[in-house]
């Protein structure tokens, strides 16, 4: 039995629909940015595999870069996290529906 | 065989280490758990020959992303047991396997092309680092440098949004109340220099 | 062993980076200034980054006059992509921000101005944005969308108010979701194609005939699932409004273009080979999408109590409007396209502006919003001039011709009429209609009700000569628009027409 | 001067409308009143200057706004138009002479006098895209002056004006986009140019589809029914001079844009959908004058009434033939005055009373003698009195008809029935009868300024009806021109039958002569 | 001779527009001397004119174009010829008569100087309608008098049923107006002009039909005018305008507007005998119709209106038989005798104080000596009897019925005369002999001034000899109108019907005198006769006004307000409006989806992608379907 490039990609598909799950579920801001890392990641062995598959580093190099973008959004998100908290004193999500209609 | 072992183990290992935590009520479990996950799929970059992905995925996410998500979890005291309204959960999981299924329905299907080529190939007699090394250098330099902004600009809007600055807001403060407070402030600089 | 790469100086045309380097350049100098000597004024900050700006736009339109000698320009290892798609995207990108900068200098002291950072931040966004339109590297698309959106979530976040904060959580959360959806479509494409380059993906599926229907699908719904967050359509508009709302009227005027026509540059690239491949289920679900982004946000418009919620459901709507130009797929409607967004910048800049002028630092009793309704009944008892003022922004987003945006929304419809969509121009017309409701009914405030006592002081209060100014140009803008319309066309068929688009 | 002598009549009130913003707001009135004058006389000028003999436009300027679109600014005017603008320029004067408001008159001068720049406009556009932006810009005053000095429901009814008017108007602009489009892909050029967009002959199929797009924007604006619910309210709810300008110019609009772009352009479009029009133009004469039979308030009767009348104008306009639409023309000059008139009429009721209900007065013929009696003359114009003005439009457009449909024209012709009966019995109820309200008493009849306004359109009234022929010639010339451009133009069979040929005709009849 | 024409044309114009100058002020006797002169001058002008036109010229004049457009061409154009200067004639002295007269009458009126003004315009409006030479302009004038009626009719508006009689007098005339303009349209369309000499001239090339059609229409238009069934009712209740105007306007002219206009389309109804034998008949039903509302009126402008109703179907069925200079003449010889029958009862009426209810009269040939005379006379002529004017016009049409064997119209037209010799009487008998009932009202009459009585004069004298004037006006007429002599050759017949009708006639005299000269009380209603289905079904004018109201008025108020009410606004109206609605309460319900929470913002973004997943698998299957097959 072999593993062809449809297991890495299935594998990759249903590591996001894990990372839709907690994106849709949490309430906890925090745990909300876990879920969307997953999303990443999940994306992020797409196209590991697909680059080994084709023998082209394109793929690795697309997930190099989103591990880039990853790190940077926690850091802004962080910091965001850390002035609504500053300010409330919790990161529950449904405390933020001050706007709405 | 031994790949399809790996593979098979390594995806029953991610699955439920992100599941846990997409479901766990505990921040802590969800954080460590997410962290196995992130190394697990390290192991992926490992068996697909992509050694320096799988360095850096140990590195910055779990070496950086985990270390600042846990002085998070610290700062924001969620060590406890999270309650967590839920509502309508079913539809969630409906959208999320609905999802799930649609892609993986799709993705199973062969991929028939006669025109795939790779253009930048994985010559096997080259490290995979310096093979990448050779092309984040000359092809993608911009996005590199660009990258580096983009961190810049991270660091910065971390710094500026966690900073001590923005305790006080002058968006509310009435106009008087900003000129005395910079009087104030002046004033202090000024002993400041004073000293 | 790995042979070493010989690249020389010329062939890299390393000028392509010129415009993005001066914007990035002028965030450092800003930064290191600000190292040296603390507490400058805003307006310091503020005249710098226009200089920048100004030598930014320099260089791009340097570009363009190359660009119609050459044709298009590649550069730093065919990464760089300036053809004029790119080089229109950029001069909109950069003269809307040279507009609304500006919008610093209020009378008012507002939190995020006292931070040099924000000045910054702002041209580092606006570096990211140009990478973003000046490409067709997936990558590159992807890096640089990222760099300006998380300058921007910084940016509203630091106008420090429990609004603005929940407005920049909202945008960031759902824009790492955003992210996501990207990755993943572009990850499919890479599947299929090998390529993460949008020209080459083009060939690729040329050749192939679309045998992978299902991915291409499947990819191009990710994808339109991103781009639809940041065009915002329907359903994933939702962050508009609220962002709106929460972040200064400055900034939420200018999120309703710059941002935009990046996205839209991109959107471009990427789904009209689609379109014209004859894949019937992208023409099919882009023309849902467009009608029911077009009359869905304008129906919710018109039920809003806040002015700039409104504008924010009106903005989405325009951008459904400037999406059928994408549908519809000709160098026509491509053209129609830059001019109407073109358009809508001098106006939208006139309407947030009006808005941040009136600006008030703290709620009175019973407001929950920054500016509604209410706050601007009776106006032109109180302020004729700025009544008239809001009244001719208003009538220009409405399509009440001959002011600006008529021309725009004429030519779109004309495109649309030729790309042989008329039952999209009819809707599109229609559209229109419901729309003029929503803005009528800030007319009728103003002009046939009676002030409402208690914010009567709050007009004007944030206004500075720089902020009349601005208005003053939008207002000329939008007025004599039909002046411009032609010289506009013009340039703009020739370097969409170049570029085959 | 001559040569721009359009410009100068559309951009000289919006000039002086801006520059009415130095002037203080006691003399505003009088500002008005001067600028308003000036343009009249301008307006009478064009009149002198204007060569009734020829047929075709005159005054024709032409500059380019955005040329590679093929929009131009492009205007001039014929015979049709040339009275119109006189009309518009004419009631404006007037309707700010007889000015009784005292909110916030500066606003109101400023605001009609940017109204008459769209009005002049809309008649002298010759192209689509000019005529389109007067045509929506017109709303704007208007929506103003209805929703600012209006009554309770101003707001209500001023929106519904707005968006009513507007809706149909942009479904007409994606025909003028397509009208442009054939003429590109049968040319190679974009144009908006009404004359060159004469010389396409569509294909019949296409001629429906843009016949029926134009028709949406001409018909609420008209308003023929059912799109006409906007009028009543509009009416109901805007000032005296609101009303009058509405009535007497805006709602020419769109039967103007009848005559200047649904004949001339889809010839046999217009034949197809002629009685289905006729059918409407029938249902807004009969339907509409009972239900103006049925008002209590007498400015709904007048509103009604002014449907009713459109009804007929719209009757005459698809008669295709001269006589017809040189009738209807007429009318609409005819309707303009004489409904402007009543209004103004009401309005001075109302400025005494405050109230326009019917049943608020009674008697008034013993107590306002001089404005019973301009009154009844109003009265006895708009119900069709022969040696009055509405008359002659009246008396040609169903002539015209008759050619068309014997039947239609029967029905149609209960115009001078029904109206007589709710117009009769109106005035019954206001002027007939013993005076029962106290407040009635004293009320003072016209006073000199009212006279003013008044007296000039009784005088227009009766001269024009005793002696139409200046107005009637031009109109018929250019209407001649017309009607043979249809002809020329009409493809199918039915239509080259009910299109007559001019040209040809007079050799025909020496022929028969001959014989 | 065009000045005398323009002078008879605008004499009356002048007169009215001077009169309307002093419309607000009050009273001045000069308004009335002046428009009564001018009226004069007409008069003058007119006899001018008939010497003219006897020495056999005819005057046309074009004044100036009215209405010109495509082929049509429309002059103000008037031509005096033999027809119209009789028109002219009676139209003038008629008009001169009660414009003196009025100045008596109204001496009291508020609205003296408004009614002289009236009362001018109108004799402009029918010299419009005589002397035009088309018939747009005869539209002209026969609007013009449909809207000085009005004006007159309701003279006193601060009366109900004034103002309600005028209204109703100008939509029924209006009624038959479109008819007229239908028949105006369709010479226009098939002739190509309007002026009579063209048209008629024209009018034998056409097809039969249309010529039916034109004529068809044309009298419909006549019949509103002329108030001839079932368009008659309001020509009743206009006698609710002051009593000079009746004796003008609803006796004299303007209801013979009619039969001028068929008598002036001699040659289309030549054309047509069949509509022609339908005018004839009508006339005949009308004639008897009228009279037999008139038996037991109890209204004395009633019972003289309704015999002016009876005498028009007497002047339509010559017409219509083509005998057209008869109508003509018994047209002129009615105008004298009327308009004094009327002017006599304004006498009365202003004697007994605005009382009509000739039953609360009786006896005053004592206080109104002249007044009696007058109108005893004129009621002798109405009558039939020889030699005053009656006789030879109405014997004429009698003797043209016969001649033509329409032997049923001859019987009922004989029958007519003979009940319009008894309510004529009866009227006569119960105003002026009998006991003064007056006096239980205490009413203390007074005769009306002398210069009134004067002024009927002349009248009194063209009552008695217009007879006389048989042939000159024969050889007149008859050079426009087919000379048909109407002579029964057979003497002893000729002999037996004229005197045996002169006998049926005195006879229904002598049974009027007997009835009512020695009435005695005043009728509440109680007696056996007023309660007999036959007098209710009369008094009640056949319950055709009633009918009308349940049939048209009501039917058509109602109608009107549910189509203002029911369908303006709950359907038109309501369905732009529930549009609108619609759209914006799909706002107000939809736009909770926007509810702030970002759990629920996101969960939109992933349906929206699953929406769009759930679409791009459908369509693969489906097109993955689609080339499975195709290979």
């Amino acid at each position: 039995m072999e593993i062809t490039l449809a297991h890495y990609l299935v594998l990759s598909g249903v590591l996001f629909a894990i990372g839709l799950i907690g994106v849709m579920r949490r309430k906890n801001l925090l745990m909300l940015f876990f879920a969307t890392e997953i999303l990443l990641n999940a994306t992020n062995i797409g196209f590991a595999a697909i680059s080994h598959y084709y023998n082209d580093l394109t793929g690795q190099m697309f997930a190099f870069f989103i591990i880039a973008i990853a790190a940077s959004e926690v850091a802004v998100g962080l910091g965001l996290l850390i002035v609504w908290y500053k300010r409330t004193g919790k990161i529950d999500l449904d405390i933020m529906t001050s706007m709405r209609g | 065989m031994f790949e399809a072992i790996a593979f098979y183990l390594f995806a029953a290992l991610t699955i439920g280490m992100f599941t846990i935590t997409v479901m766990t009520s505990q921040a802590l479990y969800a954080l460590t758990a997410m962290a196995a996950g992130m190394i697990f799929i390290s192991a992926f970059f490992f068996i697909l020959g992509a050694d320096f992905l799988g360095v850096i995925q140990i590195i910055v996410y779990t070496g950086a992303v985990m270390a600042l998500y846990a002085f998070g979890m610290m700062f924001f005291d969620t060590t406890r047991t999270m309650v967590e309204k839920r509502e309508n959960p079913r539809v969630i999981f409906l959208l999320g396997v609905l999802a799930a299924t649609l892609v993986v329905f799709i993705l199973i299907s062969p991929i028939v092309s006669g025109h795939l080529e790779a253009r930048y190939p994985i010559d096997a007699a080259v490290g995979n680092s310096q093979a990448i090394g050779m092309i984040l250098f000359t092809k993608y330099l911009v996005p590199f440098e660009v990258a580096a902004v983009m961190l810049l600009v991270a660091m910065i809007a971390g710094i500026v949004l966690a900073g001590k600055k923005m305790d006080k807001s002058l968006t509310l403060m009435a106009e008087e109340e900003i000129a005395r407070i910079s009087a104030i402030q002046t004033s202090q600089d000024a002993k400041e220099g004073v000293h | 062993m790995l042979e070493p790469i010989h690249v020389s100086l010329a062939s890299l045309n390393i000028t392509t980076l010129a415009p993005m380097l001066i914007a990035i350049v002028g965030a450092l100098v800003i930064l290191g200034i600000d190292l040296v000597k603390e507490g400058l004024h805003k307006s310091f900050y503020v005249m710098v980054s226009l200089l920048f700006l100004l030598l930014d736009l320099g260089s791009v339109i340097d570009f363009g006059n190359i660009f119609l000698k050459n044709g298009p320009i590649l550069g730093m290892f065919d990464m760089m992509l300036i053809d004029g798609l790119a080089i229109l995207g950029q001069i909109i990108i950069v003269v809307g921000s040279m507009l609304f900068i500006p919008l610093a200098l209020t009378s008012k002291r507002f939190h995020e101005y006292n931070y040099p950072e924000y000045f910054s931040l702002f041209l580092f966004m606006i570096a990211g944005f140009q990478f973003m339109v000046a490409t067709d590297n997936l990558i590159l698309i992807f890096v640089g969308l990222e760099t300006a959106s998380l300058a921007l979530y910084a940016l509203i976040a630091l106008h420090n108010r429990s609004k603005s904060f929940e407005a920049a959580v909202k945008y960031f959360t759902m824009g790492a979701l955003a992210a996501g959806f990207f990755a993943f479509g572009s990850m499919i494409f890479y599947a299929i194609t090998g390529s993460i380059e949008i020209n080459q993906i083009a060939s690729v599926l040329a050749a192939d005939h679309y045998a992978n229907i299902g991915y291409v699908l499947v990819a191009v719904s990710f994808l339109l699932a991103a781009f639809g967050f940041k065009l915002s359509m329907v359903p994933f508009h939702t962050w508009t409004p609220d962002v709106y709302e929460g972040s200064s009227a400055a900034l939420a005027g200018y999120m309703s273009i710059v941002p935009k026509i990046a996205g839209f540059i991109v959107a471009m690239r990427l789904f009209e080979f689609l379109v014209h491949s004859g894949v019937v289920w992208l023409q099919v679900v882009l023309y849902i999408a467009v009608v029911i982004t077009m009359t869905a946000s304008n129906i919710w418009a018109m039920v809003q109590t806040d002015v700039k919620r409104m504008l924010a459901y009106s903005s989405i709507s325009h951008a459904g409007f400037v999406m059928a130009a994408i549908l519809i797929g000709t160098t026509q409607s491509n053209t129609a396209l830059f001019l109407y967004w073109a358009l809508f910048s001098f106006t939208n800049l006139g309407a947030f502006t009006m808005l941040w002028v009136s600006r008030q630092k703290n709620l009175l009793p019973g407001q929950s919003s920054d500016h509604p309704y209410e706050k601007f009944a009776g106006l032109v008892k109180t302020m004729p001039m700025a009544a008239i003022m809001m009244a001719l922004f208003m009538l220009s987003l409405a399509g009440i011709p001959p002011f600006g945006l008529f021309w725009g929304k004429i030519y779109i419809i004309a495109s649309a009429v030729t790309g042989g969509y008329t039952v999209l121009a009819l809707i599109m017309a229609l559209n229109s209609a419901i729309a003029a409701y929503y803005y009528l009914k800030l007319i009728v405030f103003m002009f046939m009700k009676e002030p409402v006592t208690g914010y009567e002081k709050y007009y004007f209060t944030n206004a500075s000569l720089s902020l009349k100014t601005i208005i003053g140009i939008a207002a000329i803008g939008t007025i004599f628009a039909v002046f411009a319309v032609n010289p506009l066309l013009k340039v703009i068929t020739l370097f969409v027409y170049n570029s085959g688009y | 001067m001559q040569e721009h002598i359009l410009s100068i009549l559309i951009f000289f009130p919006a000039l002086a409308a801006m520059l009415g913003f130095i002037v203080h707001k006691d003399s505003a009135r009088a500002y008005g009143i001067t600028v308003a004058a000036i343009e009249f006389f301008l307006s009478l000028w064009l009149w002198n200057l204007y060569d009734p003999m020829t047929s075709g436009m005159q005054f024709m300027e032409k500059a380019p706004l955005v040329a590679a679109f093929g929009i131009n600014y492009l205007v001039g005017i014929d015979g049709i138009s040339l009275f119109i603008i006189i009309l518009s320029t004419f009631f404006t004067m007037i309707g700010i002479a007889s000015l009784t408001e005292t909110r916030r008159v500066k606003d109101l001068i400023i605001t009609l006098l940017f109204l008459e720049m769209t009005m002049v406009g809309v008649f002298a556009a010759l192209d689509a895209i000019v005529f389109y932006v007067f045509w929506e810009l017109s709303l704007i005053p208007m929506l103003y002056i209805i929703g600012a000095w209006g009554g309770p429901l101003r707001i209500y009814a001023s929106i519904k004006f707005f968006l009513y008017t507007f809706t149909g108007s942009l479904v007409m602009l994606v025909g003028m986009l397509f009208m442009a489009y054939f003429y590109y892909q049968a040319t190679g050029q974009w144009s908006f140019s009404i004359l060159e967009w004469y010389r396409l002959i569509l294909p019949e199929n296409f001629q429906l589809w843009l016949f029926a797009a134009f028709f949406v924007g001409f018909a609420i604006k008209v308003p023929m029914f059912p799109f006409h619910t906007w009028l009543p309210y509009a009416h109901g709810q805007a000032p005296t001079i609101g009303s009058v300008i509405l009535a007497a110019i805006l709602l020419k609009m769109g039967t103007y844009a009848f005559v200047r772009f649904s004949l001339p352009l889809f010839p046999d479009a217009a034949v197809f959908f002629m009685f289905p029009i006729a059918i409407l133009a029938i249902i807004m004469i009969v339907y509409t004058a009972m239900v103006a039979y049925a008002q209590e308030d007498i400015k709904q009767v007048v509103a009604y009434s002014s449907v009713s009348h459109m009804g007929v104008i719209i009757l005459g306009t698809f008669a295709l033939n001269v006589e017809g639409i040189s009738g209807s023309v007429f009318l609409m000059i005819a309707h303009g005055v004489v409904s402007g008139a009543l209004f103004l009429l009401v309005g001075v009721i109302y400025d005494r009373r405050h109230t326009k209900l019917m049943s608020e007065f009674g008697g008034l013929a013993s107590v306002m003698p001089r404005y019973a009696t301009i009154f009844g003359i109003m009265m006895m114009a708009s119900v069709g009195m022969p040696l009055t003005i509405n008359f002659v439009g009246e008396f040609l457009s169903l002539l015209g008809f008759y050619k068309q449909s014997h039947a239609f024209t029967l029905v149609a012709g209960t115009a001078i029935i029904v109206g007589a009966i709710y117009m009769l019995s109106a005035y019954k109820k206001m002027f007939f009868g013993n005076v029962t309200k106290d407040e009635n008493k004293n009320l003072k009849d016209v006073n000199r300024t009212e006279l003013l306004a008044l007296v000039p359109l009784v005088i227009i009234t009766i001269w024009l009806g005793v002696y139409p022929k200046p107005v009637l010639e031009p109109i018929s010339n250019s209407v001649e021109s017309i009607v043979q451009l249809m002809h020329d133009k009409a493809q199918t069979k039915e239509a080259q039958a009910r299109i007559p040929d001019l040209a040809n005709q007079g050799a025909m009849n020496s022929q028969q002569e001959t014989h | 001779m065009e000045i005398y024409l323009y002078i008879a044309l605008f004499a009356p114009l002048v007169g009215s527009l001077f009169a309307a100058l002093f419309g607000a002020t009050p009273k001045t006797m000069l308004t009335g001397i002046v428009a009564s002169g001018l009226l004069f001058l007409s008069l003058v002008s007119s006899a001018i004119l008939l010497n003219y036109v006897m020495m056999g010229h005819t005057v046309h004049v074009e004044m100036m174009t009215w209405i010109a457009t495509g082929d049509l061409y429309i002059p103000y154009g008037f031509v005096v010829d033999q027809v119209s200067v009789v028109m002219m004639m009676v139209v003038t002295i008629v008009s001169t008569v009660v414009h003196v007269y009025s100045i008596g009458y109204m001496d009291h009126d508020k609205g003296f100087n408004r009614f002289f003004s009236y009362l001018s315009a109108f004799v402009f409006s029918m010299m419009v309608l005589v002397m035009s030479d088309n018939f747009a302009g005869l539209f002209i004038g026969w609007e013009g008098v449909g809207l000085c009626s009005w004006l007159l009719i309701g003279f006193w508006y601060h009366k109900e049923s004034a103002t309600w009689a005028a209204n109703e007098a100008f939509i029924m005339n209006r009624i038959a107006d479109l008819a007229m303009l239908i028949g105006i349209f369709i010479i226009y369309w098939n002739i190509g002009s309007l002026q009579y000499d063209v048209v008629f001239a024209e009018i034998a090339n056409l097809p039969m039909p249309i010529i039916t059609w034109i004529g068809i229409f044309l009298f419909i238009g006549a019949m509103g005018k002329s108030a001839q069934f079932p368009l008659h009712t309001w020509l009743a209740d206009a006698m609710e305008g002051p009593t000079p105007v009746s004796a003008l306007i609803h006796a004299a002219t303007m209801v013979t507007a009619g039969v001028y206009l068929v008598v002036r389309a001699n040659p289309v109804y030549d054309l047509i005998p069949d509509v022609g034998l339908f005018i004839a008949s009508l006339g005949a039903f009308v004639a008897i119709f009228a009279a037999s509302m008139a038996l037991v009126n109890r209204d004395m402008k009633r019972i003289i209106a309704y015999s002016t109703l009876s005498q028009l179907g007497y002047m339509f069925v010559a017409a219509g038989l083509g005998a057209y200079w008869v109508a003509l003449f018994h047209l002129m010889a009615h105008a004298f005798f009327k308009a004094l029958l009327f002017l006599g009862a304004g006498n009365v009426m202003h004697a007994m104080h605005n009382e009509l209810d000739p039953f609360k009269m009786g006896g005053l040939r004592k206080v109104m000596k002249g007044t009696f005379i007058m109108m005893t006379l004129a009621s002798v002529a109405l009558a039939g009897i020889y030699p005053f004017a009656g006789f030879f016009s109405k014997d004429l049409i009698l003797e043209a019925a016969f001649v033509e064997n329409h032997y049923i119209i001859y019987a009922v037209l004989l029958f007519t005369a003979g009940l319009t010799a008894f309510y004529s009487f009866r009227l006569v008998a119960l105003i002026f002999h009998g006991e003064e009932r007056y006096k239980l009202f205490g009413i203390h009459p007074h005769e009306a001034y002398k210069f009134m009585l004067v002024a009927m004069a002349p009248l009194l004298i063209l009552a008695i000899i217009a007879g006389s004037f048989k042939l000159s006006y024969f050889e007149l007429v008859t050079n426009l109108l087919p000379a048909v002599e109407y002579h029964i050759h057979h003497p002893m017949t000729y002999w037996m019907i004229t005197i045996g009708t002169q006998l049926f006639v005195i006879l229904a005299v002598l049974l009027a005198y007997k009835k009512y000269a020695s009435w005695s009380s005043v009728p509440d209603g109680t007696s056996k006769l007023e309660n007999c289905f036959c007098y209710k079904l009369l008094s009640n004018q056949y319950y055709i006004p009633k009918l009308y109201e349940e049939l048209f008025s009501k039917p058509y108020r109602e109608l009107s307000r549910i189509a203002w009410k029911q369908i303006d606004l709950k359907i038109v109206d309501a369905t732009v409006d529930g549009i609108a609605n619609l759209i914006y309460q799909t706002g107000e319900k939809t736009h909770t989806m926007q509810n702030g929470n970002l759990s629920s913002m996101l969960r939109w973004m992933v349906i929206g992608l699953v929406v769009l997943l759930v679409l791009a698998v459908a369509f693969t299957v489906g097109y993955n379907a689609v080339t499975m097959r195709a290979m």
